[in-house]
């Protein structure tokens, strides 16, 4: 683990001090933890600000006139400034917060499809959504009426724009609803260039950050993106807080999604009027504190910066698909010209289950399984995958040891 | 990787390997499929009354297809009574980790107990076994 | 402060030590709580189970294979056991994990409402609900064509059991939405009296928890409940975390209310399953963290146990009610037979805002404004009301000391 | 409590019990409405264009209708265009506590921008003031 610790201009011991879990042992052996795709560790800073709302200045936002009330709506209201400015947004009323990016899906699902689209619109995802993408569609399909179709993906893992064409070819499109990285291929979609390719045909975007938001400055305005949702704990932030962005005009035209405290104008037993958004979209006592942890790690993050982070995974993602692919038997999935910190692969001789049950006994940590994609193991023609996913505290040690445990696997099952 | 000899023992890896009874019976009264949603596991068994000769077709892990094969071993010539009990006993040693003479070669299983989040690959070909016994042959 | 800080088989001392937030100065005067009506604050216990999932143990839940995973999903399913028996629920298979008592109604009114009930069908709720437990069933009504009907509360606050009755006469009412505890008069509503009539008229019943559970032992099975809602904020647990208990057969038959990974059964393009419930209604990662924190506030009330607390809350319920009614102008709200750790009034001198203002200055917490509950306010003949309530860490002193702060704003206005 | 006595001075709390400007106006061209839902705080705004008289109904807090008086009496007469300065010159002093000598009397709310949640408080009178200027008198 010593290898490579230092990547340039990038001080990777220092950071992973700032992550406490790190120093734990799993079966007394040093963590490798390459699971951060699906939710990524804490660095103490967001540990800290949890904390400290707790000890020192809790008490429910919004509404109250006194001291802690207002000290803690400002510490809230605050992140929405930042999540704003880590995005680009236009405007802070354009975040609103939820509580991943799977409710902040569901809210646009929900409120922008059944009030703006009508029966007999299409809505087009890709074949590598996770459920996230690809459920709330349905279900707004079998609710509304509307037509759901799918683009397909090339063999490397990226768009396929003549099926993409394809679906659009009728004029009916009113949304394109697509990620941003693929959480199994690791591949970057050309937001922008999705963007205006839907604009062009009069449809809306909606892009699935969860994973993409974590590896580099997304900007939402330069990409022109309708919709842009991503979750906090894959952030380095805490669970229980996601984002939806929203262009305003379209945010002024949805309908809220649920109804309680907060999101009101004016009640009456006959008739409520709505507030404006954000809060039109934020019924009763929102997450609070673990807002107030989402805005640690941004600035955590801001703090390291993305130019740096990005070229550390670049380093990391290039070193695992060059030493993976030398391990004979290993079938890497996906070969996007560009792409994040996320590999997975198959090894003919053992089934992925066994692989992460093995890997495990030497403390790395790896998914197994169908990464909440099941149509896309379809596509790729494989039941499950393995899967090995970097963030800012991975090492170059780390992704050595991941190959290594990968050959005692082999050897056991030889 | 000791650690892991525990589960991975020799017969569940000969058994995954070199299933003895893997495939779709020529003949077969009636048929049951074991789903993990969550990793895409997969089995199907296939159910001939006279004899209880049950064949498998399994696409999943290791643990799995060997305790497939093992229970087909396992439940050959029995009655469902006693497949009923033999199917609960299975499920608390590999639960609890406590070999039970009664269960025979199945206790090559009850390393399982160690790893939580696979016991359910462990007991999945039982749950398929139950989908078949359950099946009138009219389904 | 010091007055009365022991009452009776209850060591009120040991209890505020737990809370390090009771140690502020603000404005360098004590601060004196008296909103936890709004949101409870956390104890040691709370904040250090949250801290330790992030330093020790955190990975996201159900899908991993590997030591961290396996060990965070038996945490937070451990505190789906812990909320079965909290509310004595017959089987873990009966509690859903959402954000807040608002969204736990918002889920029924989307997915036992439009699956379960029918256009023309009618819900009553009371005049005394929280915007929570009103505004999700008037979405309902205008996207669904039931009726919403109001069964009035007399002038001490309690349900008006004609005007129920009245409301139940034709036979069309299928559900009973309505508060256990008012978060505005503190009033308790006879819960298992209210299950009883529902059921005899064919109609099931909603609980509304959220204030009701903090201060007593609920049993949802002695109740009958079909459905309780309530939210871990207010148990002096983290934000971002709610409950949803409904009755087995009840959720086996509700369609999902948001779609993605973890709800799914099998997905396929053209079509997808869901899983049973409760994971059938917890799409996403969940809140992990803050159920976890949800688990560790419920050991700690239950080590200090309900009759206690109970007991605790009713002797400053009651000497509020005194002292406060010694005051001249000042009206207090609702006077019913059973009520908890809850008091609204209004001075004829200052209006709530001005109250609460001054009582700031002070280092009194205390609440101004609709509450949440505007059709309420237009009931009882008022705009807006100051409100204190009270947890287990309040003292008589401090109700004692909200007096004083109550004569010196009257004196600033006279 | 001393240092309440910032925010609920003299002028304010005189100014609250005994307004000037109370009440609809006999004649009036256009009304305006504010209102709070978060606290149920409503001001209703009457206008006369000729001379710019305001009359205001305050149903709230002692600050919004200090508020209220006091702008009824700092708008008499003036052009809509020097109200529009005089609104956005108010809201700066309320916001930044710093005063401005061009704001005579109403420099009394200053002390508001202590109390982040009442600053709406003080406001509120000027956008049911703005509500009224933009009414046409055909709504
Ligand atoms: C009676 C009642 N119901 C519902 C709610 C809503 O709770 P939450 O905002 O946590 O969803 C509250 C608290 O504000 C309440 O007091
Ligand atoms: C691409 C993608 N979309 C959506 C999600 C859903 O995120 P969450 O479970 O936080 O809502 C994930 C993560 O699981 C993901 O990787």
């Amino acid at each position: 683990m010593s290898l490579a610790l230092q990547t340039d201009g990038f001080d990777i011991a220092s950071i992973r001090a700032d992550f406490p879990i790190l120093a734990q042992k799993i079966y007394g052996k040093d963590l490798v933890f390459l699971d951060s795709a699906a939710s990524a560790q804490k660095p103490r800073a967001v540990i800290e600000a949890m904390t400290h709302v707790m000890q020192a200045q809790y008490a429910n936002v919004h509404r109250g006139l006194y001291f802690l009330s207002e000290r803690t709506s400002d510490a809230y209201e605050g992140v929405r400034d930042k999540v704003a400015a880590f995005l680009h947004a236009a405007s802070r009323e354009e975040i609103v917060f939820t509580r991943n990016a799977t409710e902040s899906i569901n809210l646009v699902a929900h409120s922008f499809g059944r009030a703006l689209l009508r029966p007999g619109d299409a809505i087009v995802v890709s074949e590598m959504e996770h459920h996230a993408n690809l459920v709330p569609w349905q279900m707004l399909r079998d609710a509304h009426g509307v037509e759901l179709r799918v683009a397909k993906i090339t063999d490397a893992g990226e768009i396929d724009w003549d099926s993409l064409a394809a679906c659009f070819a009728d004029g009916r499109v009113k949304l394109l609803a697509v990620t941003h990285m693929s959480n199994v291929l690791g591949s970057y979609t050309p937001a922008s260039r999705l963007a205006a390719f839907a604009h062009q045909h009069g449809a809306r975007i909606l892009l699935d950050g969860s994973q993409a938001v974590v590896h580099r400055r997304v900007d939402v305005q330069a990409i022109d993106a309708d919709f842009y949702v991503f979750s906090g704990h894959k952030l380095y932030g805490p669970t229980g807080i996601g984002v939806l962005y929203a262009k305003r005009d379209i945010l002024e035209a949805m309908p809220p999604f649920m109804g309680g405290g907060d999101m009101i104008g004016s009640v009456s037993f006959a008739r409520s009027t709505w507030a404006k958004p954000p809060h039109r979209f934020e019924a009763g006592t929102p997450a609070i504190i673990e807002t107030i942890g989402l805005g640690a790690a941004i600035d955590y993050i801001e703090a390291i910066g993305f130019p740096a982070i990005s070229a550390h995974e670049q380093i990391l993602t290039d070193h695992a698909l060059k030493i993976l692919s030398e391990i004979d038997g290993l079938r890497l999935l996906g070969a996007a010209q560009d792409r994040g910190g996320v590999v997975s692969f198959t090894l003919d001789q053992a089934h992925a289950h066994d692989i992460a049950t093995l890997l495990d006994r030497q403390g790395i940590a790896v998914r197994a399984g169908m990464h909440c994609a099941e149509p896309l193991m379809g596509r790729l023609g494989v039941t499950s995958t393995a899967r090995a996913s970097f963030g800012v505290y991975t090492t170059l040690g780390e992704i050595d040891a991941l190959a290594v445990g990968l050959r005692r696997v082999q050897q056991m099952f030889s | 990787m000791s650690d892991s000899a525990e589960l991975y023992q020799a017969l569940i890896m000969a058994r995954s390997r070199q299933p003895r009874f893997a495939g779709p019976l020529a003949t077969f009264d009636s048929q049951g499929t074991g789903d993990n949603p969550m990793c895409g596991d997969r089995v199907q068994v296939y159910l001939r009354r006279a004899d209880t000769g049950v064949g498998h077709v399994s696409r999943g892990c290791a643990i799995m297809s060997a305790s497939a094969d093992l229970m087909a071993e396992a439940v050959a010539g029995k009655s469902a009574a006693e497949i009923a009990v033999l199917s609960t006993a299975f499920e608390a040693m590999v639960t609890s980790g406590a070999q039970d003479p009664a269960l025979g070669d199945l206790n090559a299983l009850a390393g399982v107990s160690g790893y939580r989040s696979r016991i359910r690959c462990a007991t999945l070909p039982w749950s398929a076994l139950a989908d078949a016994l359950a099946d009138d042959g009219e389904g």
